[in-house]
């Protein structure tokens, strides 16, 4: 029997409904986990969203996105699709975190490429994958797990 | 997002006008902000107090224009928010930007 | 070209379901309306939501709820849809209100039947429709009239 | 909903734990609280104080236990926020039930 007990959005793909999208889920978090922690949640579905109207469908605006949230068991899981282009392989998972910089060496500085860097620190597990012509990012969120933002980097 | 202006002394004050400096806030943000550069502010005091979300883009586009200041020129951040402030930690930020609590605090350190 | 402004829900058809969307279409009617505003259209999809759950899917436990929200142009508007039972003919746009009663006869209250009477009055267009095999409630809100509670009934 | 039960004096307080009196948590409201009507409590304050939604439900609920008690019997609420105290507004309900500020308020009205 499928998990019944699931939210699912389905927009088309562009930055206000991206917005929309992740106060709703930010929204839905805060019934489950502490306002910091679906703080985070927002921020990490915000980030794989966007990265779907900018990289994904880059120019092609007709693409959808769709944003599954699962709020049951041990974790509180968000899996975001969309049937663009793939994640170029190496992406994702690649071990230079762009936060190992200097800080007082400001040409060190990113500018850019921290989106997925952040959900895989904040989630406690992200995998990515193709599911028949669809990218799916799906990330789960500890629900018992007590965090800090100074634990992360 | 709207920004506003307000020249303090030296200090040019930058008011971000909106609750979210996202990828959809960003690039105007960015392009604003650096015209101002351009035109020769080299101390400049970013007012986040209305912002309750930052993400990656945002973040970058802060970075983007601290590159552009001069080497001696200052730019300082003030108001974070809790969201925006754990944003500034999570990703090291909070070293990187001089931050104060409010307006006036930071123009009296940008000042000394 | 269809309006891609929307936000769509789709879960299974469940009470706890229906918390999380009313919570999640509060949210995104915040963004675009007052707070007093954005309760009352919670309120009003929940009541039709939970009307599909209990009426059109009643004890059928399999069935699923779609909720659309287009937060564009005057109106805010939201679609519930679900493929189960029709409403029966007749029993929306009944014009005896059951907010008639006697407030000091004790009998006179209501004990039920006040949903659709809600929505009724409360959205400045409401209108039920079959599309194929779907039920559809569709409920407009405008963005632009600022209403006081006291104006209903 | 878990309900909490106390002893004030001849009136029974009964706080609502939980936010919402919705659909869900309606039926075993009104289970409860018509047991205790039925055990005999026959003036009865309902704490709505944590409370921030209620659908029509959840008041013909409320309704359900009103029309249970004796007419001799005395029910009232109390801590409505503005949400709750909307729905009783709307639906001319504000005209039907006592409602009181705080159950120190509600108390004494309920001694008098
Ligand atoms: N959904 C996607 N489809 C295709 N490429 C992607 C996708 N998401 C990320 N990428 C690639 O991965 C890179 C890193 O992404 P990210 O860390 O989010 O940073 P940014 O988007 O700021 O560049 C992007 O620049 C892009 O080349
Ligand atoms: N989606 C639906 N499918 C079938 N019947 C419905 C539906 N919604 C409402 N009804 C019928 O209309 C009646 C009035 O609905 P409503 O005003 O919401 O009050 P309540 O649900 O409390 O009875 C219901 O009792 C039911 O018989």
């Amino acid at each position: 029997m499928p998990n019944e007990n699931y939210i699912e959005f389905r927009v088309h793909a562009g930055l206000e409904q991206v917005r929309l999208v992740g106060i709703s889920v930010r929204a839905i978090a805060e019934q489950f986990l502490t306002v910091a922690r679906a703080q985070l949640i927002e921020l990490c579905t915000v980030e794989i969203a966007t990265n779907c109207v900018k990289h994904a469908y880059d120019g092609i605006s007709d693409g959808e996105l769709t944003v599954r949230v699962v709020p049951e068991g041990d974790f509180f899981v968000v899996e975001v699709r969309d049937s663009g282009k793939a994640i170029p392989t190496g992406t994702f998972g690649d071990n230079r975190s762009p936060f190992d910089f200097d800080p007082k060496n400001t040409d060190s500085l990113p500018e850019g490429g921290m989106g997925l860097a952040l959900v895989s620190a904040m989630a406690e597990q992200s995998d990515y994958f193709r599911d028949d012509d669809e990218n799916v990012m799906r990330m789960q969120f500890s629900r018992t797990r007590a965090v800090e933002v100074t634990d992360y980097f | 997002m709207k920004l506003e202006d307000n020249k303090c002394g030296n200090a040019l004050v930058i008011k971000l006008v909106g609750d979210r400096l996202d990828a959809a806030a960003a690039p105007g943000f960015k392009e604003t902000v650096t015209r101002r550069i351009d035109d020769g502010e080299d101390t400049i005091l970013l007012d986040l107090s209305l912002v309750d979300f930052i993400d990656s883009s945002g973040l970058g586009a802060l970075v983007s224009v601290l590159k552009r200041m001069s080497p001696a020129g200052k730019l300082v951040v003030c108001g974070l928010r809790d969201a925006a402030f754990n944003m500034f930690r999570l990703t090291r930020m909070d070293k990187v930007f001089p931050i104060f609590p409010s307006q006036a605090e930071a123009l009296t350190a940008l000042e000394a």
